[in-house]
């Protein structure tokens, strides 16, 4: 099996589904009408590139598990979502900080992976780009727009953002699959997208007047799936309670 | 009737559509703002029932499907909105009203949603009710609600289509989920017959909505159009309707079916269904939460517009 | 099968269980270290009452399930708790507000029962009747305390009392298989028991300075099964996840 | 040495238990503060970790054992509270002094509990190591501490045996549940390890404390004494030690085994562990949450009191 390939799509699939949950978690309780329909969009995108990309997993990985069987009959541990995604919804505010600054990286990833050695994690990157566009301008927007709005917007986004900074390290990750991945000309090595990550992210927190804290330190344990956060766990019982109950159904 | 009040009925007689600036009667008004508005809010409402199962929906493409409706449903009340707007509310004002109770939504959305199969039952028999109400007043006379109405009725049917496909994958899926299927439809039979609202003969506002074409036809013509349409349907899913008195009656050519009890249709009305207090809760909750995001979008965008004036 | 006493006793196991949980859910967030204490000890004694109630469901069924069968594979559905029980712990005053609600019926129902012709029955009643005199002395006093505390205090607990009381009457419920059971002698008629609740909830609530409701107006659908709250199958994908995961594992 | 300080350290010595009223320095007042208050906190904050599986745990014992368990941590909690009231500190400061972060509490439950195993992970290593920390304390020199050690150390030797057989029942159950006791042991060896704190080479506090009573074996003996009691239960288990460097050393005796990764222990201690954010977070939440109860209560046993007063 192409292990490299197999954990490469996980990764990016893991990160699609866990953050698409989270996001459907707020459906009916948004602060506005239009907030409802766009989170239910993003999470609706994200979804269907957990299909795409858990799709192409089980495909790598030959043994007959297709996208819903790597979504819904896996533990935890298996899972290669980045902390960042798993944290927990808090306030509208921490949800679109945690939404814009995984955007931010997706966007510059799936920009890279337009020009992917592999044909089908390139038809991947070519579908989900246009949509991860829409999500980044308009989570862009919202943080702007909090940040730079009342001094209670913006004294919620800021610690939205000092509280969800110290996962971002965490999508830079570097590893052996990285590795290897870098050398097919599958994907860049994570940490080249560093630079312009910083760049988009200080542009855009400047002009939502919050500052980026200072330290880089990271939180780690979520890619590699050695250390998930107590927050997937408890999220799986309700994602994958339908199928666990009733593992012989056809739904 | 004045000279005013005859034009207007003359023009609604005719099939016009009459647009927001026209003259119309203060009780029309009235009338057509709390009918688009509690549409309106049960749109919002209702996305709550199906929001319930949506992070335990049991599929990718079952999650991303009913993430679609959900947004759809949520469109549907912007739409509402927009439309109870013309007639010189705001969307505030009406969201105010239903936090506080003064004005209602649809007592279904007060129903619990318990197991998978409820998303059938709610697409197949509410969405299904919904639509055999809302088909008519695609023919409004208020052109605004009309055109509304068209747009979503489009988007409705289709709803229903796949609730009938859950509730068939389950009817002819395992045992237990077969189970399902019949529980779906035994909790929501009855609350989706009283959707179309207690008899015509109890109501004294169903002859000048009819009149005014706010109310196409009456609440019972309707019942029976929804439950000659539905029977059929259970019985090709092998669903039995928990209706022992139900039957086709040659003569009529129509089902006699029992009525639902209406004092619990009374009850839920007044607050006493269900979930009734979960559902404005919520929607409390999420207005009140809300309140800094919505005040800190403002402040950005006044002061955006003050920059750009400055800039000037 | 004896399906009158099988479903007595779904009744009475599912209540504990039920509540043990949610009570559970406590641990470790109280407002002070005496109530952490003190909830778990509730919930301990709870589910120690559920093994007894379930054992003896799962015997006189007489198909092979066990406490842990009926507790970890039944779907919401299948579950006899009354609705009261279901609902969410809210802040610690709807959360002792429930408790005394409950402890109050199921002492007085306990009470009745060290007397029932079914020796299984009475054995349970009367190791689970002192546990629950506790339960009591310490709901009763916390109401109290509570409602006749701090003007917010009080508030808070007269916003739990109209919430909750709605949820009361369910618990004096009456079908064939009430009948039965009280016919057989092994437990009295839950409606038996309201005349002396009244009595116990009114000088308590008289003392807690709180107002009970004037509607006797009830919601119903637990104990019969037919309709649960939603809360019921949110918790149940918590409760049940391990053994719906890991349903060859022994424990 | 002042002629008191000798006369403490005289007593100290001759191992007579030193008691609230009696003379002692301020250092060792306000070591042992700080001492039986981070023992304290940590009780309290451990019911977190232990506290996430409550709700998961697989049946109703194991349920009713961990609930018992996380009772007992608490009940320890109030102990130490009141042994450290005795040198003069209310248990609301130092609650205080917990949630503002100017007091710690044991690094360990800073780190997730991720599955069920962990549960016996947490009840064998973590307790096996709290215990290896005790043990020698029930005869240190402060008399309601030496008690209250006495006393917790009977409690937490029982949860140690629970979680071992925990441990036992996933080692040798399902291929699955091997993996969880093994990923548990990889996860919670190093920081167990941790919990013995630094070499005392590094420590300036040591020799002051160990002079007292306060502190009885140095970091390194205990936690040597701690790698050789576990190593033979892991192998027992069939579990392995994540340390490829582990091997028993004829010459001394023990164990040799790697040191942990001291910088990791110095980021949570600043605040950088997996769970600090969030371990501190539910402290603070239900402390305020819990503020009207406590308020409630207060302004209830005031009232009765005067009412009783007013009645005599």
């Amino acid at each position: 099996m192409d292990t490299a390939l197999f954990e490469f799509c996980l990764r990016m699939g893991d990160n699609t589904l866990v953050l698409g949950h989270r996001v459907s978690e707020w459906c009916g309780h948004a602060p506005v009408l239009e907030e409802d329909i766009a989170l239910a969009n993003t999470a609706l995108d994200l979804i269907g590139q957990t299909q795409f990309w858990l799709g192409l997993a089980g495909e790598v990985e030959g043994k007959g598990r297709d996208a819903d069987t790597l979504a819904f009959r896996r533990d935890a541990w298996d899972f290669r979502s980045v902390l960042l995604v798993e944290q927990p919804n808090g306030d509208f505010g921490q949800t679109m900080m945690r939404q814009f600054l995984f955007d931010a990286w997706q966007s510059l990833m799936l920009d890279r992976l337009k020009d992917s050695s592999d044909v089908r994690v390139k038809a991947i990157a070519e579908k989900a780009s246009k949509e991860v566009a829409y999500h980044l301008d308009r989570s862009r927007d919202t943080v702007v727009g909090l940040g730079d709005g009342t001094a209670e917007s913006h004294s919620r986004m800021q610690a939205a953002l000092d509280k969800l900074y110290p996962y971002v390290g965490e999508l830079f990750g570097a590893d052996e699959i990285d590795a290897e991945i870098a050398e097919r000309g599958i994907a860049p090595l994570p940490a080249d997208l560093r630079g312009a990550y910083d760049a988009l992210i200080a542009d855009i927190m400047a002009e939502a007047t919050l500052t980026i804290p200072d330290s880089r330190w990271t939180h780690t344990g979520g890619r590699d799936g050695t250390r998930h956060s107590e927050h997937l766990g408890h999220m799986l019982t309700e994602m994958q309670w339908l199928q666990r109950a009733y593992p012989d159904a056809r739904w | 009737m004045t000279e005013e009040e005859r034009h207007f009925q003359d023009r609604v007689d005719a099939d016009e559509k009459i647009e927001p600036k026209d003259w119309m009667p203060e009780g029309y008004r009235k009338t057509l703002i709390r009918q688009i508005a509690q549409h309106a809010h049960s749109e919002v409402v209702g996305q709550l029932p199906e929001g319930n199962w949506i992070t335990r929906a049991p599929t990718l493409e079952r999650k991303a499907i009913l993430l679609a409706k959900v947004q759809d449903e949520a469109g549907h009340g912007l739409y509402l909105y927009c439309a109870a707007e013309t007639l010189g509310i705001s969307r505030d004002e009406l969201t105010e009203k239903l936090l506080d109770g003064s004005m209602k939504y649809s007592s279904i959305f007060n129903y619990p949603t318990l197991n998978w199969a409820d998303i059938g039952a709610v697409g197949w028999l509410v969405d299904g009710a919904a639509i055999m109400n809302q088909v008519p007043l695609q023919r409004t006379s208020y052109g605004p609600y009309s055109r509304a109405m068209i747009r979503i009725c489009k988007e409705e049917s289709f709803h229903q289509r796949q609730g009938y496909d859950i509730m068939m994958k389950m009817a002819k899926g395992t045992p237990e989920q077969k189970r399902m299927a019949q529980d779906a439809m035994n909790r929501f039979w009855y609350p989706a017959l009283m959707m179309f609202g207690p008899s015509d003969k109890d109501s004294v506002h169903s002859a000048q909505s009819m009149a005014w074409k706010i109310k196409i036809n009456t609440n019972d013509e309707l019942r029976q159009k929804f439950v000659d349409q539905t029977v059929p349907q259970a019985e090709y899913l092998g669903l039995t309707i928990p209706d022992p008195d139900l039957k086709w009656n040659e003569e009529t050519g129509h089902y006699d079916f029992s009525e639902p009890d209406w004092s619990e249709f009374y009850e839920v009305l007044k607050g006493n269904g269900p979930c009734n207090t979960e559902r404005l809760e919520a929607r409390r909750k999420a207005w009140d939460d809300g309140a800094w995001v919505r005040d800190g979008l403002m402040a950005h965008a006044e002061k955006r517009a003050a920059r750009r004036t400055a800039a000037e």
